[in-house]
Order: structure tokens, then C-alpha cells, then sequence
């Protein structure tokens, strides 16, 4: 951040002002609905809606991969998909995230004995939450999603708390 | 204080009050979509997800912003900037109360509408320099709709013009003062056909739904803006939130008596000086409201529908219209002059 | 359905020349084989001789051991008879296409071809349908599957850069998988919408000279690719553009193919409905069932009258939920967001109701063959009137707020218009047929389950364009409201389930039973050999069918239409890929 | 038009603004919870008699029953008692498709499905996890000679050649009874 060649790498403004962006970076995740199979009616369509409302937790829906923070994955990925989501996850900006929605995208999950299904998202592209589930409630998810704002508020302080340790 | 500070200090008001518009528009938006699709809307983010549209902005601040290889640098780097600084320009002219303008331009209306008429080609530049195919339909259809219907806009308000005889806004809002007939306020919301060519074109030149084609999201992946991220992007939604309070606060200043109301005389009301300005937003935001809730239900009409709708209704009725109107005020001149 | 009488095909093929040894299969019906060199004539004359077959339900092959069958499953709806013209086929031997005879094989030839490992020739465009390059034919019996101690150690699967380069190219290499779409051979007989018609001017203007009109606009190829708002799942449209207006378009699939046909070769019968539920994951209750009444035909187990009342309540109300899955969205692609969102709160409802009597709210393994798998809750019971209450008061309200709209009738009234013969030739079913004017519905005309004791009307309208198909459909829910109303009200006494065996093994045999699910007819043609796992299972997407007649529609449309176009068609790429 | 060109535009903004004074009905997740039906299928658990310890013998019909390896059971069994003692039986909750098969199948009820849906994992927990782990299997209650059963009457002669199918035959098979696993 241009703070920090400002203020040097340890200061107090500079980690305070990464944890302001920390709790804004959890707070407003926009996600790039790629919604492959039944997990998309799931977790995109029902997790949006009247019920279950993601709006409600700053988590809206932006069609194209520039402006998203975190990629759902939601069915499953087989030979044809995987080059499409390698791509799509390299167009998005850096702060990015990739959830892995229901059993298919975290380990292939009914069809994974079939060659053509790749085992698991994590193959393709590096994951950060799994949501097992077929498919997965949207309570779930969105249970998914409360883990994934904690593990970004927790790779903050660690890399702040080896910023402060740095200064002593 | 001299000169430059005072222009200075003018900017920098139409600056903040943009920002805290779009701020709070944005954050309005997404809680009047919210309960008009029975649903809650941003709730976690502070009091009721009153902190949501600051924490959005700051993310979009701490965003990385890549610049595509194959993309027009200059254009790209410079598309946004053409598309805020107009909406921002535009905040000038507006007349929140006869003292309270940031400058009380002798021709605000022709103003705003020549400020107005940049933006397509922003827009333009946006979609054609991102070298993507979808941002370059969504600029063609901007700019196909846009400069069309610059015409129809003026043509519509122009009759308010004739009424209230003056190019200033602040002159057409005093001009609606009054009551008709003791118990009607004088507005010219009467005008009807008036109203409803300017309301339409207008949804049109700000690309409010059902004419939002360009950016569709559910044709052209996101529009112009597919390729922008981080602030480029923020840029861009904001200059489309502001767009829409100019034109609602255009509505309110031709139609609906800018900071009047209705049966309040006006001098009683400029005597508590921060009470215009503030009934003036107030019923430009009962206009967004309506907008929004236009937003929310009527689906996208088809852009060849649209310019259809444009070259063969919205121009010849503009015209017929303006003629109308000025017969009927030269007839009730006649009228008067002979009582 | 009555079963054609083999004397009278038999006779008519010998009238023109061709040996054919037609036999009557049990549980199945008329089965005609015939050598792959007359293969040609004998479609032709089941076509257009007076045996009259006017209909491919459906083409697929088997691999019997030592040659792939391939099958083509004939129907006549004028005698509401059935056939099938079996056509052996050595390993590798070249596949004659028959799309100028029956153009509904138009994608299932591909497929067939791709999976089989045969080569296709006469086709407009001879490509892989579902799988990319390198992939070994799947559904032959030699191509194996993982084995389990490879699917336990998931970290061994590594993924090799070249995996990632896999293309797409046609089963003739030379044509590039990114060169501009295929022009498809019947772009003129099927669509002419008058949107996009030049206007007659009026009189006294004539056009611009000539030589204004050969304005020379360089087309553009837009992949609509996997990744889209709009396109309901992981399709690709590659659209060869000017300006606005579509000129070319072909369809890509093959982003979700999961193997559901292969992997059922390996499943024991009662594991076969979590599989299909995955196929069409909208209808899932529909799915099952169609499995569920293959195992029984071929189990010949009698369904008690209760179960079978119960799978009608099941089924109609996973009618609803799914018909909302169509309608939401394909307000969305007109671009209004609000009905989306109210007919999603009384998807909610009926969730919960689903989910109270099966458990699962979307994959229920509900439907056994025999049965269901329980009775229904008392409070699932009052859920449904409840339910039944305000969703008459609100399917009036979402019908009123899209389809009254004028902005949406301008969008979709004569959008990708399908005449009848149109429709028949490519094989639609369903809405996407009742709304080209041939009232055939499954339910009435070839009924299952309790269907005879209801009483429903199916809804026909004989325009049909994108705006009919939304009439019929949303008819079509009210009938399913009426029909659970029935239902709830006269549940007879009984069991539930038939005494049927944990592991089934049902005799050697083969069948076909078809249902009705939202989409059209939804057929599994079941293969046993007497093991506890399927010999062959083909499941009959409707779906598959809509593609292809909505890829040669699109040509003259615009962009914007062609999203909603595809909207209106209603598919699902889970059924289409397998 | 039967009716003026404007009004289903107007009509449908009226049904959106009639939806507007309506009561959200949203579930604020994490702050209030559904409780879920009875049947609704959540994580699969294992499940104990009164004094706690597992019902299960380790016959692996859950094991052959999973069509996609889910479950996995490590037995060791002691050779001349022949009692089975469980070392791991793990239960890879990310590949599991909740369609309660293994529950069904089970003979003893010695599996459930609870109503946990709450099971996402960061990349840095595993994907599964052990239901019953290092515990002796359930052994058969000892059943005394006297009250067996009275051997059911031989049934009389079947014809030869009605072959009978076979499915319909054997319906309470015990879970031993199965021959090959199809794995």
C-alpha cells in the first residue's frame, strides 16, 4: 500500500491502517457466481434470496471476474472446465479467494470415480473454503462464508503480528 | 477571501456532496431493492448495514488494479475520469436553495445538459479501449442510446422553460411558486405530457432500467465496465449513482417546485436559512425512490425497441408538445391582456 | 401405447428390398434388425411409408461385447405406437448420419459417435459433443473407471499442465475448434421472427441506391462462454455476430459431463437414484421415478395404490419448484429482477415440505422401485395446504407481473418460433412442444403412476414462440396445484412400498418407461443382464433436444433476444451433459 | 390491446410496490437458526446403545453399500476369539452426497444422519474425519439354544421350471448374507 512508503513498515499507522482494510475486505466479499451444477440453485440463486439473503452480510453478486473477490465454485469440474476456471481465476484482482462449493468441488464427490471429473477443485486452483454438502443448505454456505471472512481476518494478523515483530 | 479560495472551497463542497450522495444512494439502493423483494438487504455491517457502502469503497480502494495487456492505456487509464468529472460538474448548476447554489448560473438548465452529453463519449472510451468485445457492445448501445436522446430531454424541458421564462433554475422554482385555483400548488407537473417525455428520455440518458442496456448483466457480462476493477470500477458506479440524482434533482426542480412546498409561502421558508436545501434533497429522494422501484421490476427493453421508441415517438410528441405549449401560453397571455 | 403388430413392418420392408429380422422383445416391444448398409432405406420408409414414424424419441448405442448396437427408438403418434430399428456396428466402423431423415439426431449422433468410438460422416458438423480431445471412448465395456484405492488417495491425482490445454476438435481433425461456427443446415425452415425483418417502407420512399447496402461490417465471434450470467449453467454459444444481429451460432457442451450413464453400470439398482437425481438436478422426483418404473417393468412388481398417489403428490410438487427455477431466471434475462425473488420465497416453501417428507430439499432417493421410501409426515400435510394457500393467490401475482408486462410480451412475442413439424422434427417434448400446438403429454397419453385417477387439463397454445412457451408453463403449475390439491384430499389407505429385495437383481431383459418431467419426456431404456448392476442404462434427456432446435433458431435474432430465447427453452446442463 | 399500452407496466410496478409492505421473511443465519425436520439428512454419525458404547459389529455392509467410498473401516480381528475390534472408521465428509444409503443398509442402526450442516473446513483442516475410533465392535447378544425358532415347514415342492425370481425370495437376508461386493 502507498502508506507504507510513507510510514515504513512498522508503524502504527501503517498496521492499523491494513486492519481498516482487513475488516473492509471481509465485510464487502463481491462474488463471481460460477455456478456449474445443482450447487449453483443452492448456493447462488437460493443463498440470494428472500430467505436466506447474502446481501445481508455485504456478500453481492458481480457477473464479471474483474470486479470479484471470491470465486464459488459450485458443481462439478471435469477435463472441458478445468482451463476455464484456471483462466477465470487468473483474471481476477489479487486479493482473491476461492471457496469450494459441495462435494463435487471439494473432492469430485458422487462422480469421482469417472475419468473425466477432476478430484477436487484444488487441483486447478488453490482453495480456501470447502463446503461439503450435495448440495450444500444455504445456511451452509453461508457458513462457508463466515469461515472465510475468520481466515482472512486471521492471515491479516498473522502477517501483521510478523510485521510487529519485526519492529522490536 | 479572494477569488480561487472561494472557487476552491465551491469545488470541493460539489466534490464531498457527490461523494456522500453516491454513498448514501448506493447504500439506499441496495435496502430499497431489499425490501421491495421481501428480503432484508445489508443488516451486519453496522446498524442496520449502515457501515455497508464505506466498507465497499474502502475494499475497492485496497483492491489491485490490473491493466490488461492488450488494452488502449491512455483511453483506459483516462475513461473514467471523462465519466466522473461531468456527473460532478453537473452538481454545480443545482439550486438547493436561491443562496445556497454553488453557482447560480444564468443558464444552469442548457448547463447541465451540455455537461450531460460528455459522458456517452466517456462511456465510449471505456468500452473501446478495453479491448473486450463485450464492453464494446455495451459502449456502442451507451452511446447509441445516449445521444439520442439528448434531443427529446431538451426538447421536453424546454417547455418548462417557456412557462417560467428563464433559463435559470433558481428563476423556474421561484416562478412555481404560488397556488392555482387556492388549493393546487402552481408546479408544473400539470404539463403532464411534458413530464412524462422528459421522465422518459430522461430514464434513458441515465440508463435506469428498463432502458439499463448499457450495462446489462444479463447480456453483456457487465457492460462497459467488464474489464475495470478496483476504484476505476468505483469510479464508474459512482458517476452512475450521481447521474441518477441529477436527473431526479432535474425532476424535482422543473416538475415539482425544487425546494418549495406546496402550501408554504416562500419567503417563510428561505427565513430558516438550512431549510431549502434540505427540503430539496428530501423530495429528490422520494424521486430516487420511485426510481428504484422502477429499477426493481420492469424488465430491459430491446435496444432496437428503444431507438424505435426514440426517433418515432419521443422526438415528433417532444416537438408537437413544445409547439402546443407555447400556442397555449400565447392564447392565455391574449387571455389575460384582454381581462 | 399399444405394441404395432410385427407382420405389418415386416411386410413393408420386404416391399422394399431390405432383410430384416423383426422380432417381438418382451417388456419392450417391436425390435427390427437390419444390417448397417440398408440402414438408410429402412429409416427412410418407417418415415415416410405408410408405417408413418414420424418421431425419433431417441438414439443411442449399446455395447453388446462384441459390436455396438445402435438404436433408434421410433415412435408413431398417430397409432401411439413405438419401435425399435437396432443397427449393428463393428468397433471403429463409420456411423452414417440421418439428420436429413430424423434432424433430432443432429446432437445425439455426435454423442453416440464420440462415446462409441465410431466415425461420423454426412454430418454438418462432425464434431466431439461432450468430451475434449484424448479422451478414450467412455461407454464402451473396455474404457475402465477409477478404481476405489485411486479414488481413496485423492492426493495422488496430480494435474499435468498438458490436461489444461485439452481442445475440442472435430472427429475430422482438421477443422480448429476456434474457426466460426458451422452453419447449420436448417436455419431457414425452422425460425423467422419479424423482429429483426427489414420494414416495408411506406409508399413513395424506396430504399437507399445499392450501393449503400453492401456496407461491408467485419462479423465478430462472441463466445456467450461457459461462464455467463445468463445461460442457465455451464453452456457455450459461439455466435458469429454483425453488430448487433446474430448471424451463426453453435452450441458447445460437454463443461459438465460427469459420466452419470457410465457410472450407472456400475451401481446396484437402489444406488441408482441418487446418481439420476444428479442428471436433471431440478426434477430429481422425476428422474427416480423414470428409474424406478424401468426396475419395476423389468422386476414386474406390482406398486401398491398409495405409493403410487404419493408419487404423484412428489411429483407434481417438484413440477412447481422446477417450473420456478425457469420462470425466476428467465425474468432475470428479460432483466427484471423481482420476480426472480418473490417466486423464489414460495420456492422456500415447498423446500421445506420436501424436504419434511424425503429429507433432502433438492436430491430426495426418495422413489424405490416398489415404492417410496416413507409415508408422508402429518406435518408436511399441513405445510402443503397452507402452501396451496397463498400460492394460488401469488402464482396470479408473478403471472400478472411478468407476463402482463408490455415491455416482456414485446421481448418475447415471435422470438425463435417453432412450427409444428419443426418442433416434431427436432424432437421437443414437453412445454416446448404443447406450445407449438401437438398436445401430447406423457401423463395422459402413456400414463404411470396414479396420473389415470387425476383429473388435469394440459395446457396447448399454437403459436409458438418464446411467449407461448411461458403461458403453457406457467398453465401447466396451476394444474400441478390442482392436481396436489387432489392429492392431499383423497391419499388412499395402504402401504407404501411393495416387498421388494434389499439387493435387487432384476432378470435378464431390457425396457424402456418414460415420464413426464417439467421439461419434456424423461425415458431410461434400461439394459439388465441379471447382475445386480445395470447392463446399460440410457436416460433420455428432453433437454438435449431443445438445444439443438433453440442453435438453429438463433440466426436472426439479436444478442439480447438470444439470451431470453435460450431462457424460454428451458434446459438444464446437468441433463444435457450427463 | 385489450387494455391501454401503459397499464401492465403500471399494474406490475403496483404488485412490486404491494410486495414492498410486506413482512421480510428473512433468516438472519448466524444470529437465528431453522431447526430442521426430523428427516432431514445432515452429516452421518455413528450411534451408541444405553451405555455408550457403539452399536456397530463391523460387517461392512455400509462400507459396500456407499457407491462412492465414503466410508472406510480398519479392522483388526483377534483370531481364535474372533471378536472384531474397529482402529479407524473414517468418514470423508467432503465426498459424501447425503443420500443415506449407508443408513438404510445398515442392519444394526448403527449409523445415523444427524441434522449438522455446518461442516465447511479451511484448506488447512482435513476433509475427513473418524466416527468411531480405537473401540471393540459390538459383539452379538448370545441367543440360548431354547428360544430358537421352530424350523419353518419345508415348503412343498415347487415345480421345476417356474423359476422363481429370485429377488422376491429373500427379503430379511442378514447383512453376511451378501455374496460379492461390487467394488
Amino acid at each position: 500500500m502507498a502508506i507504507d512508503k510513507l510510514t515504513g513498515e512498522n508503524s502504527t499507522l501503517f498496521i492499523r491502517s491494513e486492519q481498516l482494510f482487513d475488516v473492509a475486505r471481509r465485510k464487502s466479499l463481491w462474488y463471481m457466481g460460477f455456478g456449474i451444477a445443482c450447487c449453483a440453485i443452492e448456493g447462488l440463486m437460493h443463498a440470494s434470496g428472500p430467505r436466506y439473503d447474502f446481501d445481508r452480510m455485504g456478500v453481492f453478486f458481480r457477473a464479471s471476474p474483474r470486479q470479484s473477490d471470491v470465486m464459488i465454485v459450485a458443481g462439478t469440474v471435469n477435463w472441458k472446465m478445468a482451463p476455464v476456471v484456471k483462466r477465470l481465476y487468473d483474471e481476477m484482482p489479487e486479493p482473491k479467494f476461492v471457496v469450494a462449493m459441495g462435494a463435487c468441488a471439494s473432492t469430485g464427490g458422487p462422480f469421482r470415480e469417472y475419468p473425466n471429473v477432476v478430484m477436487g477443485v484444488d487441483k486447478v486452483v488453490p482453495v480456501d473454503v470447502y463446503i461439503p454438502g450435495c448440495p450444500p443448505r444455504p445456511e451452509a454456505v453461508q457458513y462457508g462464508f463466515i469461515r472465510l471472512m475468520d481466515k482472512i481476518k486471521a492471515q491479516t494478523e498473522e502477517r501483521l503480528a510478523h510485521a510487529r515483530s519485526d519492529s522490536h | 477571501m479572494n477569488i480561487w479560495l472561494i472557487a476552491i472551497l465551491r469545488f470541493l463542497a460539489a466534490l464531498a456532496l457527490m461523494l456522500v450522495n453516491g454513498v448514501v444512494l448506493i447504500y439506499m439502493l441496495r435496502k430499497v431493492l431489499g425490501r421491495l423483494h421481501v428480503r432484508l438487504g445489508p443488516m451486519d455491517n453496522g446498524p442496520w448495514g449502515l457501515l455497508q457502502t464505506p466498507f465497499d469503497v474502502l475494499k475497492l480502494l485496497s483492491k489491485e488494479d490490473p491493466t490488461p495487456k492488450a488494452v488502449d492505456k491512455a483511453l483506459f487509464w483516462l475513461a473514467p475520469a471523462v465519466v466522473f468529472v461531468p456527473s460532478l460538474m453537473a452538481y454545480i448548476a443545482l439550486p438547493f436553495s436561491n443562496t445556497w447554489t454553488i453557482a447560480n448560473l444564468p443558464l444552469g438548465l442548457l448547463f447541465i445538459f451540455a455537461v450531460m452529453s460528455i459522458i456517452p463519449l466517456g462511456i465510449l472510451m471505456a468500452g473501446w479501449a478495453s479491448n473486450n468485445k463485450w464492453s464494446l457492445l455495451g459502449a456502442m448501445r451507451a452511446v447509441g442510446a445516449q445521444v439520442t436522446y439528448e434531443v427529446p430531454m431538451l426538447m421536453a424541458a424546454l417547455p418548462v422553460v417557456m412557462m417560467a421564462g428563464s433559463l435559470n433554475l433558481g428563476d423556474i422554482v421561484n416562478a412555481q411558486s404560488g397556488t392555482v385555483l387556492w388549493v393546487i400548488p402552481n408546479w408544473y407537473i400539470w404539463n403532464v405530457p411534458a413530464f412524462i417525455l422528459f421522465f422518459i428520455s430522461g430514464l434513458i440518458e441515465t440508463g435506469q432500467t428498463p432502458f439499463d442496456m448499457a450495462e446489462a448483466e444479463s447480456e453483456l457480462v457487465a457492460g462497459f465496465a467488464t474489464e475495470y476493477s478496483s476504484m476505476r470500477f468505483g469510479l464508474l458506479f459512482l458517476s452512475e449513482f450521481s447521474n441518477t440524482f441529477i436527473f431526479a434533482a432535474l425532476l424535482v426542480t422543473l416538475f415539482f417546485g425544487g425546494w418549495q412546498l406546496p402550501w408554504v409561502p416562500a419567503s417563510a421558508l428561505s427565513a430558516i436559512g438550512f431549510l431549502p436545501p434540505v427540503l430539496f434533497v428530501v423530495k429528490t429522494y422520494i424521486v430516487i425512490f420511485f426510481l428504484m422501484v422502477i429499477r426493481g421490476t420492469l424488465p430491459r427493453v430491446r435496444v432496437d425497441q428503444m431507438l424505435a421508441l426514440g426517433w418515432k415517438f419521443l422526438l415528433p410528441s417532444s416537438l408537437a408538445w413544445l409547439m402546443v405549449t407555447g400556442v397555449l401560453i400565447k392564447v392565455s397571455q391574449v387571455l389575460a391582456v384582454g381581462r | 401405447m399399444h405394441t404395432p403388430d410385427p407382420t405389418a413392418i415386416s411386410g413393408a420392408l420386404d416391399a422394399i428390398g431390405v432383410s430384416a429380422g423383426v422380432e417381438e422383445v418382451a417388456k419392450l416391444g417391436v425390435v427390427c434388425r437390419v444390417a448397417p448398409a440398408d440402414s438408410r432405406s429402412t429409416l427412410r420408409a418407417f418415415k415416410e411409408g405408410d408405417l408413418a414414424f414420424g418421431f425419433l424419441v431417441d438414439l443411442f448405442g449399446v455395447d453388446t461385447g462384441e459390436a455396438v448396437d445402435v438404436v433408434y427408438h421410433l415412435r408413431s403418434f398417430s397409432r401411439d405406437e413405438d419401435v425399435y430399428v437396432k443397427v449393428e456396428h463393428e468397433y471403429g466402423a463409420n456411423l452414417e448420419s440421418m439428420w436429413d431423415i430424423y434432424p433430432a439426431g443432429l446432437m445425439p449422433e455426435r454423442e453416440l459417435a464420440e462415446m462409441f468410438g465410431l466415425t461420423l460422416s454426412g454430418h454438418p458438423n462432425p464434431r466431439r459433443l461432450l468430451t475434449t480431445d484424448g479422451c478414450p471412448p467412455f461407454l464402451l465395456k473396455g474404457s475402465e473407471i477409477r478404481a476405489e484405492d485411486e479414488v481413496r488417495h485423492r492426493e495422488r491425482q496430480v494435474v499435468a499442465p498438458e490436461n489444461l490445454e485439452r481442445t475440442v476438435s472435430s472427429l475430422e481433425p482438421e477443422q480448429s475448434p476456434h474457426a466460426a461456427p458451422a452453419k447449420m443446415p436448417l436455419q431457414e425452415g425452422i425460425a423467422a421472427p419479424s423482429a429483426v425483418q427489414p420494414v416495408d417502407l411506406p409508399a413513395g420512399l424506396h430504399r437507399a441506391p445499392t450501393g449503400v447496402d453492401e456496407l461491408q461490417t467485419e462479423r465478430l465471434i462472441l463466445s456467450m462462454g461457459p461462464q455467463h450470467p445468463s445461460t442457465h449453467g455451464v453452456l457455450r454459444i459461439n455466435l458469429e455476430i454483425d453488430g448487433e444481429e446474430v448471424i451463426g451460432s453453435e452450441c458447445h457442451i460437454g463443461y459438465l459431463h460427469r459420466g452419470i450413464e457410465k457410472l450407472a453400470e456400475t451401481r446396484r439398482f437402489t444406488a441408482l437414484g441418487p446418481l439420476m437425481d444428479r442428471g436433471d438436478y431440478l426434477a430429481s422426483m422425476h428422474a427416480e421415478l423414470a428409474t424406478s418404473l424401468a426396475t419395476e417393468q423389468l422386476l414386474e412388481v406390482e406398486v401398491p395404490r398409495r405409493a403410487n398417489w404419493l408419487r404423484v403428490l412428489m411429483g407434481e410438487l417438484n413440477r412447481i419448484s422446477s417450473h420456478i427455477v425457469w420462470y425466476g431466471p428467465n425474468g432475470l434475462d428479460a432483466g427484471s429482477m423481482g420476480p426472480f425473488l418473490y417466486v423464489f420465497r414460495d420456492r422456500e416453501y415447498m423446500l421445506d415440505i420436501l424436504e419434511d417428507i424425503t429429507g433432502g430439499r433438492m436430491m430426495f432417493n426418495y422413489m424405490r422401485p416398489g415404492g417410496v421410501l416413507r409415508d408422508i409426515t402429518p406435518e408436511a400435510d399441513g405445510k402443503i395446504r397452507k402452501f396451496l394457500k397463498f400460492f394460488n393467490q401469488h402464482i396470479d401475482e408473478n403471472d400478472e407481473i411478468l407476463m402482463g408486462n408490455e415491455i416482456f410480451q414485446a421481448r418475447m412475442k415471435d422470438l425463435g418460433v417453432f412450427s409444428k413439424e419443426g418442433a416434431l422434427a427436432f424432437g421437443l417434448t414437453g412445454g416446448n412442444l404443447r406450445a407449438s400446438g401437438f398436445d401430447f403429454d406423457v401423463r395422459r397419453d402413456q400414463p404411470y403412476a396414479a396420473y389415470p385417477e387425476m383429473d388435469f387439463e394440459v395446457p396447448v397454445s399454437t403459436d409458438g414462440d418464446a411467449y407461448a412457451r411461458c403461458r403453457v408453463r406457467l398453465d401447466e403449475m396451476r394444474q400441478s396445484a390442482r392436481m396436489i390439491q387432489q392429492c392431499i384430499d383423497g391419499l388412499p389407505e395402504g402401504d407404501f412400498t411393495a416387498k421388494v429385495a434389499k439387493v435387487l437383481r432384476p432378470p435378464a431383459g431390457e425396457t424402456y418407461a418414460a415420464v413426464e418431467s417439467p421439461r419434456g419426456e424423461l425415458g431410461v431404456h434400461l439394459v439388465a443382464d441379471g447382475s445386480d448392476s445395470p447392463y446399460r442404462m440410457r436416460y433420455r434427456p428432453p433437454t438435449l433436444f431443445a438445444l439443438q432446435a433453440g442453435e438453429q433458431a438463433l440466426p436472426g435474432t439479436l444478442i439480447a433476444d438470444s439470451v431470453v430465447l435460450m431462457g424460454s427453452l428451458d434446459f438444464v446442463l446437468g441433463e444435457i451433459d450427463r | 390491446m385489450s387494455r391501454i399500452y401503459g397499464t401492465g407496466i403500471l399494474k406490475s410496478m403496483g404488485i412490486a410496490f404491494k410486495n414492498f409492505f410486506r413482512q421480510p421473511i428473512t433468516l438472519q443465519y448466524p444470529h437465528e437458526k431453522m431447526e430442521l425436520p426430523e428427516r432431514s439428512r445432515g452429516a452421518v454419525v455413528a450411534t451408541f446403545d444405553d451405555e455408550g458404547n457403539p452399536k456397530c459389529r463391523a460387517c461392512l455392509a455400509c462400507v459396500r453399500a456407499c457407491p462412492d467410498f465414503v466410508l472406510q473401516m480398519d479392522l483388526t480381528t483377534d483370531p481364535e476369539t474372533k471378536a472384531k475390534h474397529i482402529d479407524e472408521f473414517t468418514y470423508e465428509v467432503a465426498a459424501c452426497m447425503f443420500c443415506g444409503l449407508c443408513v438404510e443398509t445398515c442392519p444394526f442402526d448403527a449409523l445415523a444422519m444427524s441434522n449438522e450442516y455446518e461442516l465447511s473446513r479451511t484448506n488447512t483442516e482435513p476433509l475427513q474425519y473418524s466416527l468411531l475410533s480405537d473401540v471393540a465392535a459390538a459383539v452379538p447378544p448370545k441367543r440360548d439354544p431354547a428360544d430358537r425358532p421352530a424350523p419353518k415347514p419345508k415348503p412343498p415342492a415347487k415345480p421345476a421350471d417356474s423359476a422363481e425370481p429370485q429377488a422376491s425370495g429373500s427379503e430379511s437376508e442378514g447383512a453376511d448374507g451378501e455374496g460379492d461386493s461390487n467394488a
